[in-house]
């Protein structure tokens, strides 16, 4: 240990005052907010996925936000270079990853310039004093070194020399000077480990096995672990570094693991494909956020997936349509621009009447916009987004976790009424992570397609939910033709007489409002009809809702919450349970769209709060907005 | 139908009247197709046609095998859905040139490159049929067209340089009213495993009538045709005239055949797999005194891009367990009992 | 003349009585309806032109509908080959092509079959004898020559050889028997002038004109109108034709032309670019029915316009967009499937805030649709159809005359507030014909666009309207970037952070929504606040809702009209308007599109009307609707 | 900036911090094109930089001149109407092995046909950098990926030989780290009136690094690359080596210079004009034993388009009277005075 960071702070009047007051014990807490950030090439991401994990053992209840760069690799230092990761745990329910933290592991100055703001007041700050020099904190913005002035005076401090730290830890492995530095981010997540009384031994073994190939990798890392603990209890007192007890949440019994929005949705499309007992052919181009879906599917071929990267998005969708009309439930995957290039061929797939899975995690926009942030700004695209009469099931998820139910609904429905179906998510979704009682497929209804075989009938000919036959190429005395235009009611030839126009264009949208007899009534999250005020939201801002709408109540108001997952066709009794309010807040992460389809549909008074940020809600400004329609 | 009778021609004919107008060269290709079908024994319900947009798109309508008339320009790419899902089909793409080189040409040149197994008929009439006659891609530079009243200025695109610049490994050409070998070539472009480009020179009576008469005009066949096979010299005009290579310029000339000796003229034999000599035997141009190239002018397989995808997908599935409920319990997992914590 | 069809009528008792029932003289009518139908080779478009040129010569308002086959050449004689041009004018205003025609011209089987169930009961059939051999009456589907049977007996049919009639007045010219059958249309046509006593000089004028440099062909188009005029005023009363007067319009003083909306939507660009002083520059893809305005701006190179056929829409629409960043004035036209594709880059117009004009001519959709028939279902696709928060403006023309207005008025708001700009036309407006007060350039103001020159600025500052700055390259000292991403709001650098992307959402929106500054307040077309009911249109629809309103008035109904042209933002005082009204009918040519905007904005219990047959409204139908509603 | 003083390369350069991976291939290209734009008195303000979507499209917002960072794929587009708007503006177009042959490859194979003068930096360096890491059209077959975890199968794309496909008429290549020959190649393509497509092969050190060290490695450089000028015998390895012709195979191959008598070993002479030339230099492998062809590969202009155009556009409006008035009462019109009718 070299001392300088603690001489740097003993320099400085404020904060030898602050550190004596915040030498508390292991305090207990109901739930605590902890942001890691530093440079991208710092590998707060996965000390942040540790972290999780750890927790997520340790059986508290939560949910992360993790926030990249928009760069790839942004030059070191930089602010646009910052890589953070947010982690909210708790053992109350936890649905969000924390309005601000009560913790800011700050590995440079970079990511204290970035992250202040959010922190809550009085917060904790614990910065690597080796990373605070001259040219880091030009790069950042500094004049002077925050650490000494008295620009944090409102926190906590503890700022120390991470990397002098780790590289004594890790010395006796030789490795070079960069190469042993990379195990700061270890050395730090043990001293929080440490902070939350954390057992190591997990971590251990995930590195053991990370690093199979690189033993003395692993075992340095292991050591940076360890020292950090270590340093946690030694320099407990003088350091001012709290101990917190976050208590388990009560939980179902079942097991469990964490998940991110973007392996739930994999692995939902892997079993709603498999439930419905089709190979699935997964047509994507890689786009921000979206990609992650190519790349797990990828590597799940044993499950009959087959990958393929088109060359745009229209060809990906198109080849998705191609494998459907051949017998396989084809899937697509974009994120907003890419989905507006489908949009023709979506209509493609309409009239033709061919299962389909379009998934959109949604980023913020318009046209390029912010393709690393979140937004839920493409329900008018997945609704209306289409030239003519082209009607679509739309759902969305709300959650990590929900992402592999609605993957599952979203092929279901696909197969079940021979139609495209658009299935919403976000960035935040995909890559934030929550604990999920793994559910047994069993668990889910087991409903084979069927490929048509028999008797010569029209293509068009229909079944009591008005889904068309499904008749695949190769099948003898079968043969027909398909296509984009218009087609006669009976016999599936062109037709472009207006009556059958008409009925056409009638049953298309008959058909598709019949998906509204498949699903379940929508229920309250929170209050009911009772109540003097209705928040509905849908998608990703779930999380925040509901807690606004619990503390709102905690703090007696009377106000029931209501999420959707089905867009279109809407659950049948939603209108009537809208109807029972007067005052409906609907909180969305765009200008208000689902508010535009609730008065269009319902001509309820459905009032927009809306966030265009690309950051999600804070369950504060929920909250507050709950108040102010309270009045 | 009966599996032992083999199929006439007829029957692969649908009930739907053809919509073409009366004299279109779409008739006659339609023709050859079917009857290539018979003579190869097709399997209808093996067989899918898939098109784009346009009055050549609206083609698998008449064929009695599957067909799905997609969207404009498209065919390829949801071609390459339908044959990676189910590689046993026989896949057909039609297309224009609009279709195939304008709008599409985007999915033309990858489903090219990736060599999918499958037949590309492109219908070139140098215009756009559907749409009423605007110029094409294709079309000459000088067209005047509902959209160029003054003539088109664009250089056209050459439909072979085009394919082989984007990696197509067989190229054969033809001419709608040439009945006779249009079921030869055809049956090659079924036989080369990997995606076939086959230019069907196409007459538009209404909007294009008669472009292409320079070389298609009967009488002068001979002298402005030359239809091409492997192994054979490249001979025409009733084998007085014969294609050499002038080394240096690296040009193709012309060369007059005396008592049918080709050899001391210098004409050179007809090498499918030179993708060099297709390229210069694609550029050769009517309008600049050569004749037409003909038949299969390039074939040189290579494996097919639905046969790669399978055998990975079949490889990497090799020795794994497909247990979806292991899938979903991957990675660090905890088992939570009785409302009580227990790490496992 | 052969005698034969007089023949074939002789023959047939109940023809005979009905000829002798019909033989009327010069009756005085406020309105007919006549419906030129043949093969899409006997010329009916241009006879129905000519007819329309001729009944506004003769001062009657007038509305037209040609109605064309899908197919460019049909084979001769079918169903599907049918091509049709109905014309409905009389002395009062006509703002519809007619319900239901008084006369229908029927020059084959094939016409007969497919327009006789439109034809009011009792109305009158011409009908040429000469085409209604076996090998016809086949293809039309018929077993028996309707001309013989029953079929016809609630009509008045007049069947003769206009085939051999025509063959004969031109035998002099010595043409072969097909280029000699070519003038059939001119005999009807003569023979149809002199039913309505018109003028045929200018038709005269017009047939030398067009065969200036083929005499021969001249005279014989001639020869054959002046003996179908001749065979009116001999054959009359042994034929039972009729003789109609309709007398001339009240109309406003001024020169008149007729004007296909095809037309005045080209000169109305032409005219809105030379009114902000731009040069136009037209990016194109051929698409059915948008593809006239790619061709006719074609030809008007001389008024600064340069035209490119781009290799698909979305080059389309990006070149539009590049010549926009230079300083011309970018406009892209299409219909709906190639509106689909160039969704990704609008959003890109409306996020780099450069001028744009998008024509959609709509047609049937969803898909390819219904290529030739109209509809108005593209109008969510115009609102919403584009990933992210993208407000665009968005107006439509309501007539072929409305469409010039319509253009300027897309050309100024585009200009005036740096936004692209949707305007919605549709297949019938296209191709429909009315007469045209030619207005004068001068009546329009003159707001010249300026490109900015003098200190650097940032390329996103903004006038009292919002709109930013339009600095076209080339301009010294003022070089800057622009593209997708979103900007920061002062300087126009990239920018991801979070208040900066609500400020410039909302920014792009509140400059969208301003743009209701610059729009008169909407007005009533007919009635107002005291009715008992409203209905709302907009676009082509206006025709026949106005009728059905004026007639519901005639009959006593308390209803009043307002159509809309501006559709995003709406005029400011739309809201209170509606909010006037308890019954609000909307009908569309669609599932309700429109309907959905206005119970979004205003709350207002607007209740659908739709019709998606790809044929537009009849009066009847909007009038039994109002009666409906009325209870 | 005074316009009498000469700008240095520095003035090219904006305040925007470069956003860039540290070692990215992306940073040595903008230097040269700097360095360029100076030593060919470019005039910032009649420069524009167009773009698509990735690493490499970000290159305008470190140009100080005008620029346009678009959307995927569709740079040629807009730099078509920006062009046509304004033939006077210096046009160069940015963008990657995917911007510019996956999603764009259209609008490349149009822009080219059409020959629009400009300029076409494509930055190949076999990845989608931006995206992270997922293979390209260009990307070797087998290539590992997070989009193809068991190795790519498709065959890939050679830029240059679909460029040549399309209808380019000006092919060159450089290295990104090339920087005394960059200024030279990109001279030139600006020099070249039409459609200049300039091929810069571009190390993406994060998820692709090093796989053009076969060839770009600076020790080996003389014996694998073979740096071409016209008009001068292709030779490399110190004047040791050679290209030559087998004028029977069509193909090229080594071939050994003894004592610098080139032409004794049938070294062939550089002529930018033959096109077919051009075609086996481009295919030339380096994996195959080839030195890869670099410099100036193909030049043979011709008119260019938004010339044409502009020239039609002027002869069609010779003598016509641009009357606007006039113009909407064309045809047929009739006056309606004091509410009565007047035939006119
Ligand atoms: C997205 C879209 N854009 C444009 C069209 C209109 N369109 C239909 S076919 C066609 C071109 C037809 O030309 P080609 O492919 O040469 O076929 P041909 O009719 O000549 O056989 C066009 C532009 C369309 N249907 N869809
Ligand atoms: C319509 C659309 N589809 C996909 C993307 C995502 N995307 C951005 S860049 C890129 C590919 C980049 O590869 P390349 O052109 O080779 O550029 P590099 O980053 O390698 O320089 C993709 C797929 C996008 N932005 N827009
Ligand atoms: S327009 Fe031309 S290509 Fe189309 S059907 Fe008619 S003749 Fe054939
Ligand atoms: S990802 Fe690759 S191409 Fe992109 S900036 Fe980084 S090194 Fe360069
Ligand atoms: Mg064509
Ligand atoms: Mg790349």
């Amino acid at each position: 240990m070299q001392g300088g960071p603690i001489r740097e702070q003993e320099r400085t009047e404020p904060m030898a005052t602050k550190l004596k007051e915040t030498t508390a014990h292991a305090e207990q807490r109901e739930a605590v907010t902890v942001r890691f950030a530093g440079d991208s090439g710092d590998g707060m991401q996965l000390t942040g996925g540790q972290f999780t994990q750890s927790t997520a053992l340790a059986g508290s209840d939560l949910a992360t936000f993790p926030d990249f760069p928009a760069e790839i690799r942004a030059p070191q230092g930089t602010t646009f270079g910052v890589s953070a990761f947010q982690i909210n745990f708790g053992s109350e329910a936890i649905e969000t990853a924390g309005d601000a933290p009560d913790i800011l592991v700050a590995m440079n100055p970079a990511a204290l310039k970035t992250n202040l703001a959010a922190l809550k007041p009085g917060g904790l700050i614990i910065a690597d004093t080796g990373e605070f020099g001259a040219r880091n904190l030009k790069k950042a913005g500094y004049e002077e070194s925050p650490l000494e002035t008295d620009e944090l005076k409102d926190y906590q401090l503890v700022a120390f020399d991470i990397s002098a730290q780790t590289l004594e830890s890790v010395k006796e492995f030789g490795l070079g000077n960069k190469e042993a530095l990379r195990s700061k981010n270890m050395w730090t997540l043990g001293l929080v480990l440490w902070m939350f009384d954390r057992d190591r031994q997990p971590i251990v073994d995930w590195l053991n096995a990370k690093f199979l190939k690189k033993p003395e990798i692993a075992a340095a890392n292991i050591a940076a672990l360890n020292a950090g603990h270590a340093y946690g209890e030694t320099a407990e007192v003088q350091q001012g570094l709290g101990r917190y007890q976050v208590g388990a949440a009560e939980t179902e019994p079942g097991l469990y693991r964490t998940v991110t929005g973007g392996e739930s949705l994999a692995l939902g499309l892997v079993a709603g494909a498999s439930l419905v007992d089709l190979p699935m052919f997964f047509g994507s181009y890689p786009i921000t956020p979206a990609s992650p879906l190519l790349h797990t599917l990828s590597r799940l071929k044993e499950f009959g997936v087959t990958t393929f990267q088109a060359e745009d998005e229209i060809a990906a969708i198109c080849s998705a349509i191609g494998a459907s009309y051949a017998g396989q439930l084809g899937v697509t995957s974009s994120s907003g621009p890419g989905i507006a290039l489908k949009g023709e061929a979506m209509g493609l797939a309409v009239m033709t009447e061919l299962p389909l899975v379009i998934v959109n995690s949604q980023r913020g926009g318009p046209s390029t916009g912010l393709p690393t942030k979140t937004e839920q700004s493409d329900l008018y695209q997945a609704l209306y987004g289409r030239n003519g009469d082209a009607p679509m099931p739309v759902i969305a998820a709300r959650s990590p976790v929900d992402a592999f139910d609605c993957a599952i609904e979203a092929c279901r429905i696909a197969v079940e009424y021979m139609t495209p179906v658009m299935l919403l998510t976000d960035g935040y979704i995909g890559n934030a992570a929550e604990p999920w009682r793994v559910p047994s497929i069993d668990d889910y209804e087991h409903r084979p397609a069927r490929h048509y075989e028999g008797e010569p009938v029209s293509p068009y000919s229909r079944d009591e939910k008005l889904a068309r036959v499904w008749i695949k190429p190769g099948t003898p005395g079968l043969m027909h033709r398909i296509g984009g235009i218009e087609k006669n009611y009976e016999t599936g030839n062109i037709d472009y007489a207006p009556a059958n126009h008409q009925k056409m264009t009638d049953t298309r949208q008959a058909k598709v409002e019949g998906v509204a007899d498949s699903i379940p009534d929508q229920d309250f999250e929170i209050g009911g009809p009772g109540d003097d005020m209705l928040v509905v939201g849908w998608g990703s801002t779930y999380g925040p809702i509901h807690q606004a709408v619990k503390r709102a109540r905690a703090g007696g108001a009377n106000v029931a919450q209501l999420h959707i997952r089905h867009l279109w066709p809407f659950p049948k009794n939603l209108g009537m349970l809208l109807r029972g309010f007067d005052k409906i807040l609907v909180p969305e992460m765009n200008t208000g769209q689902l508010k535009t389809v609730l008065r269009d549909q319902f001509l309820v008074d459905a009032q927009p709060l809306n966030k265009v940020s690309g950051q999600p809600f804070k369950i504060a400004e929920i909250e507050a907005a709950i108040a102010e329609m309270l009045g | 139908m009966n599996d032992m009778t083999p199929l006439k021609p007829n029957d692969f004919a649908t009930d739907q009247e053809v919509r073409w107008c009366p004299g279109c060269g779409d008739y006659a290709i339609l023709k050859g197709v079917q009857r290539t079908m018979a003579e190869m024994g097709a399997r209808p319900e093996n067989t899918v046609f898939i098109s784009g947009i346009g009055c050549s798109s609206r083609f698998p309508y008449y064929m009695e095998t599957y067909g799905f008339h997609t969207i404009h320009g498209r065919a390829p790419a949801l071609a390459t859905g339908v044959k990676l899902a189910n590689p046993d089909l026989d896949v057909w793409i039609i297309t224009g040139d609009g279709d195939g080189l304008s709008i599409g040409g985007n999915h033309m040149m990858h489903v090219l490159r990736r060599n999918l197994d499958c037949q590309i008929l492109l219908f070139n009439n140098e215009i756009y049929g559907l749409t009423k006659g605007q110029y094409s891609p294709t079309s000459r530079e000088g067209t005047r067209s509902p959209s160029t009243p003054y003539g088109s200025v664009d250089h056209p695109a050459e439909p072979g340089t085009f394919a082989l610049g984007s990696g197509a490994r067989f190229i054969a050409r033809c001419i709608d009213t040439a009945q006779k070998q249009m079921p030869g070539i055809l049956k090659r472009a079924h036989a080369h495993k990997g995606a076939s480009f086959v230019e069907l020179y196409q007459n538009c009576i209404v909007y294009n009538d008669d472009v292409f008469a320079g070389f298609t005009e009967k009488k002068q066949a001979p002298f402005t045709q030359l239809w091409l096979e492997h192994g054979q010299p490249m001979l025409f005009a009733n084998g007085e005239k014969g294609i050499a290579l002038d080394a240096d310029t690296l040009s193709l000339k012309i060369v007059h055949v005396v008592d049918g000796d080709w050899e001391a003229a210098g004409v050179r034999v007809h090498d499918e797999k030179n993708r060099v000599m297709a390229g210069l035997l694609v550029a050769m141009r009517h309008n600049e005194g050569m004749p037409v190239a003909l038949g299969v002018i390039y074939e040189d397989p290579a494996p097919s891009f639905e046969e790669d995808v399978r055998t990975q997908n079949v490889e990497a599935a090799k020795g794994k367990v497909v247990d979806l409920e292991a899938l979903i319990k991957k990675g660090q997992t905890w088992e939570v009992n009785q409302k009580k914590l227990r790490e496992v």
